[in-house]
């Protein structure tokens, strides 16, 4: 059988040179911290692409079968750095799923509001981010500009920037305080107008489509049987997004808001008339599809926190009572995935009935999203590497744990 | 008087001269590839400046452009392309290298003495030219069109063969070095049972 | 009157070109790198320009070449742009098909 | 005579014809001939300060020139040197302000002038490292080839009216000669570094540049032909007066060919986004990953001094160089200031003057050249080894190419003629040729003459 062209198995070369093995990290610019790609390339040519990872492993779940649920809250934060709200939920939920704890009306509500101001703030460092991959500086400090604003608001309400602690089984540590709503919804206000700056510097920029269109395709099978989550696997046009297909007690949260998942159906994304069409160079599952789903996750997003501010101001109650330090926890196990910034995040705990869990597991949306990068770089260019791997957005804290 | 020894002139074309001599040298003595080439690189810089000095000033820019800025990049990728570590330095045998020696030396004798055999060309230059004799881009690119002021004869005809020759030479080193078609390694090993 | 102080003359370039000349046949003669033979031809041509520019200029000779002597230097550059090209293009043929860029081992007539 | 095709005398005339000046072309300026000094080949200009060495000071010969050459030399090489430390600072500062930043404040003052120089002067004290695996000799050598490289082009880009270190009567085309050559020591730093990336970001750069010397050789070729020379002094001067005269301004073809000329010199001068021998996100730092102190700002002062000069080479070309968008030189500053002085017209003081404003006028428009490619540099993202050739083979040499030819139309048909295509008769040649000067030394020629030089020649060789 003749060999045609247009085989994706094919690599067209000049000249024969011999093949390379060039290590792209685990101190690199755009490996996104501490991941080591290990490529071998003819010439620009890349044939193969092999991750190792493990370079920021820090014994996290060992460290939480030693710890109380609530003194392993720090060590959530510190997994998925970028979106330490969205882990510290996730813990929570699952501690509160192990607890059967019925949370508080306006509990949901604070927790809506804060986890999706942390995705909004996870997806402004991955554009960010990403921007930088292909080489344009300045949309990543626009977007750390952005992110400083919803930090100040993190801040506000719990005091720390980074590693919040904030939510935590029983609800959060305190409530919002006077005046942040007012504060959260000027940000809002402020915010959106920025997002068109960010669609004119990237989204429908001729270079960057250049760059990320057709780049890194990722078929939908390939997406699932990967187990890719998130705008990875939402990106490749599979309509799953665990706020809405999760579980009750993670959906429930979610109750009463109106939002439509961001996948594309039919050649259109929900809200895409409102910025400039799909390139038509793009194809479904490429870098420039998952680039856009997360630019429409903000807008999402934001949608998100404003309903969220409504139906905060208008309940009543507390924002759920803190568990004890050391409560006891029941004999049992529970297992629960949320929909984290980079997708699904599970958490698992066994207990024996004591204080302290028997057993604690973390199923990190990265680790499976950072496995189809061998697949999605056979045959491309050196020069799409750090585009691939910039647009699966992953964060080696998660990943190695 | 030093002043009566430094002629600017002269002065510059020994330096030019040392540094084309030297680092041709240096091109057949040096067993690295990649010094070679550098090596050449200067020596033709140099040689440049010969032209410069000369006052075929088109000639110089010329040599910068096609020559160093051109052919030896090319040359130096093509040095990249192959330079393995086999093959950076491959040994001369010492005979070869005596027999070289010997022709090479003999073959500078010879034109050595022939460049200073003929009294004309080593008789003083002359003391003063007008300057639109030496200005000669115009001229050299109406020759090339085939008119002549001077009544020489045109190049429009060589200029002709040469175009054509660069463009066949163009394709050929195109087909020569043409893209092959092959399966990625990886892709191959995959589709082994 | 010794060459070192006199004027420059057109013999002091025609020496010159003959090292360069004398030096790029030596190189093609005992480099076994394929591209290593490539820069003694570059040696050679250079050599030859060199006296052709040296004849060409009316600074030197009053009865010059001419521009003739530039002309022919420009066509030499030319052509010597296309014989590296080709060359080069075969040397990497020559190293794709032998996996060596050794030329005492192109003994074989057969691609 | 050498063997060549013997042209008959009509087609030599049809030629001469075909370039003689179009009836818009401006009087060219009186410019003081360099070629009394021919005799010693590479003439060295500002002979009124090697007169005024020799006959006020008193000093020989060879040490006026000499000091003038040092003088020269000194000049340029703080031009490059202090206009890095500027750029870098500038650079700095813009790529703050372009992201919402305040860049440099502290050092020198409430603008962080002398941050460059801290910057410098840290540079200076680390510690000059040379990996193992390098090839320690060419990786000593690579900047200083790079920096030689992007400084020897100075030397024949004037500043002014005749202020030039070497005016050379192919000026355009050594600087763009020689500019190209700033690829050897990214090549050879590439290599000798003894790095994959290294070697990824040279093979880059050499195949980057060697393409992108073909357009941008086309695109100066139209400014040449509008001019008529390619000494850049005369090809300044052909612009003076208002900014209508300009070149860019001159004609379509030239208008666009200015775009494409900024693009390609953006490659090849390495700037974002064609700065793919550096890309830091694919290839660490490129060619220069391995270096560091003296010897790595080196490379960086390569640079900022080729993007100045690419944009003074622009500015000259296309923006009339050192006459600005209104008289400076020759129609205004200095009739204005011989009027209210009293001097006269000649003064060497008010053509000094002139010339002073001239040159600050052409060094303004160039930094804006440089500033718009940090623009450029800070908001676009990097093309693709792939698409960097692509947008060289296929937009800009063609580009280039219909300029090229769109500019010779303008250039035999000029606009004056309603009907342009009558001009394209063959049929007998004028009685008198007029030549454009630059194009031919020898001004009118009438085929009389031209068939006596023949004759003179012949018996010239004869005899």
């Amino acid at each position: 059988m003749a060999t045609r062209l247009e085989d994706p198995r094919v690599v067209e070369f000049d000249v024969r040179t011999d093949e390379m093995l060039v290590n792209m990290g685990p101190q690199h610019p755009s490996t996104h911290g501490v991941l080591r790609l290990v490529l071998r390339t003819d010439g620009e040519v890349v044939s193969e692409v092999q991750p190792h990872i493990g370079y920021l492993h820090r014994c996290a779940e060992k460290i939480g079968e030693n710890l109380t649920p609530r003194q392993w809250i720090p060590y959530t934060d510190r997994m998925d750095y970028l979106a330490g709200m969205n882990m510290n939920l996730g813990w929570s939920l699952t501690v509160e799923k192990l607890l059967r704890y019925e949370l508080p009306e306006k509990a949901r509500h604070l927790r809506v509001i804060i986890c999706e101001l942390g995705r909004i703030a996870s997806h402004l460092v991955g554009m960010g981010a990403y921007g930088l991959d292909l080489g344009t500086f300045s949309p990543f400090l626009y977007a750390f500009r952005e992110r400083e604003k919803i930090l100040d608001l993190f801040e506000e309400a719990c005091g720390a920037r980074l590693t919040y602690s904030y939510i935590c089984p029983g609800g959060a540590t305190a409530d919002l305080p006077k005046g942040w709503l007012q504060k959260c919804e000027k940000f809002l206000d402020e915010f959106a107008p920025v997002i068109d700056e960010y669609h004119a510097l990237l989204t429908t920029n001729a270079i960057f489509i250049k760059r990320t269109a057709g780049i890194g395709i990722l078929p939908a099978e390939m997406a699932i049987d990967y187990g890719c989550s998130g705008p990875v696997l939402r990106g490749s046009g599979v309509d799953f997004d665990l706020r809405r297909d999760g579980e009750p007690r993670y959906t429930s949260m979610y109750d009463g808001y109106a939002f439509e998942v961001v996948v594309q159906k039919d050649g259109h994304y929900p809200r895409d008339h409102k910025y400039p069409p799909v390139p038509k160079e793009a194809v479904l599952g490429d870098c420039w599809h998952r680039f856009y789903v997360r630019m429409l996750e903000v807008v999402q997003s934001m949608d998100l926190v404003r309903q969220g501010i409504e139906f905060y101001s208008r309940s009543k109650g507390d924002w759920g009572t803190p568990i004890k330090l050391n409560q006891k926890l029941p004999k049992g196990e529970a297992y629960l995935e949320t929909e984290a910034p980079r997708g699904q995040m599970g958490f698992y705990i066994v207990s024996d009935g004591s204080s302290i869990p028997w057993r604690v597991r973390a199923r990190s949306s990265s680790f499976c999203n950072l496995s189809v990068v061998s697949e999605l770089c056979r045959g491309c260019l050196i020069a799409d590497v750090p585009a691939i791997v910039g647009s699966l957005d992953i964060v080696m804290g998660e990943i190695d744990r | 008087m030093i002043g009566a020894v430094i002629d600017w002139s002269a002065f510059l074309f020994y330096l030019f001269a040392a540094v084309a001599c030297g680092f041709a040298l240096a091109v057949v003595l040096s067993n690295h590839i990649v010094h070679m080439a550098f090596y050449l690189t200067l020596a033709l810089g140099a040689t440049a400046g010969l032209f410069l000095l000369t006052g075929s000033q088109f000639v110089g820019a010329m040599q910068f452009m096609i020559y160093v800025g051109g052919t030896l990049v090319l040359l130096v990728f093509g040095v990249m392309l192959t330079a393995q570590h086999r093959f950076v330095s491959i040994r001369t045998r010492a005979g070869e290298w005596i027999t070289a020696a010997v022709l090479g030396g003999a073959l500078l004798m010879l034109l050595g003495y022939v460049a200073w055999a003929v009294p004309d060309w080593h008789a003083a230059p002359p003391a003063h030219v007008p300057p639109e004799q030496v200005e000669s881009t115009s001229r050299l690119g109406l020759a090339l069109t085939g008119v002549r002021m001077d009544g020489g004869s045109g190049y429009a005809l060589p200029f002709v063969i040469v175009s054509v020759h660069l463009l066949v030479v163009l394709i050929g080193a195109g087909y020569l070095a043409r893209a092959r078609v092959r399966v990625s390694d990886a892709a191959a090993r995959k589709e082994m049972p | 009157m010794t060459p070192w102080l006199g004027p420059i003359t057109v013999s002091h370039y025609l020496t010159v070109g003959a090292v360069l000349f004398v030096a790029g046949v030596v190189c093609m003669a005992v480099k076994r790198n394929a591209l290593g033979v490539l820069m003694g031809v570059e040696l050679v041509l250079n050599g030859a320009n060199v006296n052709f520019v040296a004849f060409g200029s009316p600074l030197l000779r009053s009865t010059s070449l001419g521009i003739d002597g530039q002309l022919l230097a420009l066509f030499v550059i030319v052509l010597a742009a296309a014989e590296a090209a080709v060359a080069l293009a075969i040397a990497l043929n020559f190293y794709n098909n032998f996996a060596t860029i050794d030329v005492d081992r192109a003994d074989e007539l057969k691609g | 005579m050498l063997p060549g095709v013997q042209v008959g005398q009509p087609v030599a005339h049809r030629l001469a014809y075909l370039w003689r000046a179009p009836a818009w072309g401006r009087p060219l300026l009186v410019e003081r001939s360099s070629w009394d000094r021919c005799r010693r080949g590479l003439s060295i200009e500002g002979n009124d300060v090697v007169e005024f060495f020799e006959a006020t000071l008193n000093w020989p010969s060879w040490l006026a020139w000499t000091a003038v050459a040092l003088i020269q030399c000194f000049l340029l090489i703080n031009l490059v040197a202090g206009g890095a430390l500027f750029f870098i600072w500038l650079e700095r500062k813009v790529a703050g302000r372009i992201q919402d930043r305040l860049g440099p404040t502290r050092v020198g003052g409430k603008f962080g002038w002398l941050q460059t120089l801290a910057d410098g002067i840290k540079l200076l004290a680390k510690e000059d490292i040379v990996p193992k695996e390098a090839d320690p000799f060419l990786f000593r050598m690579a900047p200083y080839v790079s920096f030689t490289a992007s400084f020897c082009g100075w030397l024949a880009l004037p500043f002014a009216d005749n202020w030039v270190g070497q005016r050379l009567n192919v000026a355009v085309f050594f600087i763009v000669a020689i500019v190209g050559l700033e690829v050897f020591g990214v090549i050879l730093a590439g290599y000798a570094s003894g790095s994959k990336w290294s070697l990824f970001g040279a093979m880059r750069e050499a195949a980057q540049v060697v393409s992108y010397e073909v357009p941008l050789g086309l695109c100066i070729v139209v400014p040449v032909m509008i001019a008529g020379s390619m000494d850049l002094v005369t090809i300044g001067n052909k612009q003076a007066g208002y900014f209508t005269n300009w070149f860019i301004f001159h004609d379509p073809a030239a208008f666009v060919v200015f775009w494409v000329y900024f693009t390609c010199a953006v490659a090849s001068v390495n700037r974002a986004p064609f700065d793919l021998a550096e890309a830091e996100s694919e290839l660490v730092a490129g060619f220069h990953t391995e270096y560091s102190g003296l010897r790595w700002s080196f490379f960086f002062m390569a640079e900022y001094g080729s993007m100045l000069l690419v944009s003074a080479l622009a500015a000259i070309l296309f923006f009339g160089g050192w006459h600005g968008p209104f008289p400076i030189i020759s129609q205004g500053l200095v009739p204005a200031l011989a009027a209210m002085t009293g001097a006269s017209v000649d003064s060497p003081v008010l053509v000094y003057l002139a010339n002073l404003a001239g040159c600050a006028n052409l060094i303004f428009k160039a930094v804006i050249g440089v500033t718009v490619m940090m623009w450029v540099r800070w908001t676009l993202p990097r093309l693709r080894i792939d698409q960097v050739l692509t947008t060289c083979l296929k937009y800009c040499v063609p580009l280039a190419a219909l300029c090229f030819l769109a500019e010779v139309w303008f250039q035999l048909y000029p606009h004056t003629n309603p009907m342009p295509l009558n001009r394209l008769q063959w049929g007998a040649p004028r009685a008198s040729i007029e030549v454009r000067e630059g194009w031919l030394p020898l001004s009118p020629v009438s085929p009389d003459d031209v068939q006596e030089a023949q004759l003179t020649h012949s018996q010239e060789h004869r005899g």
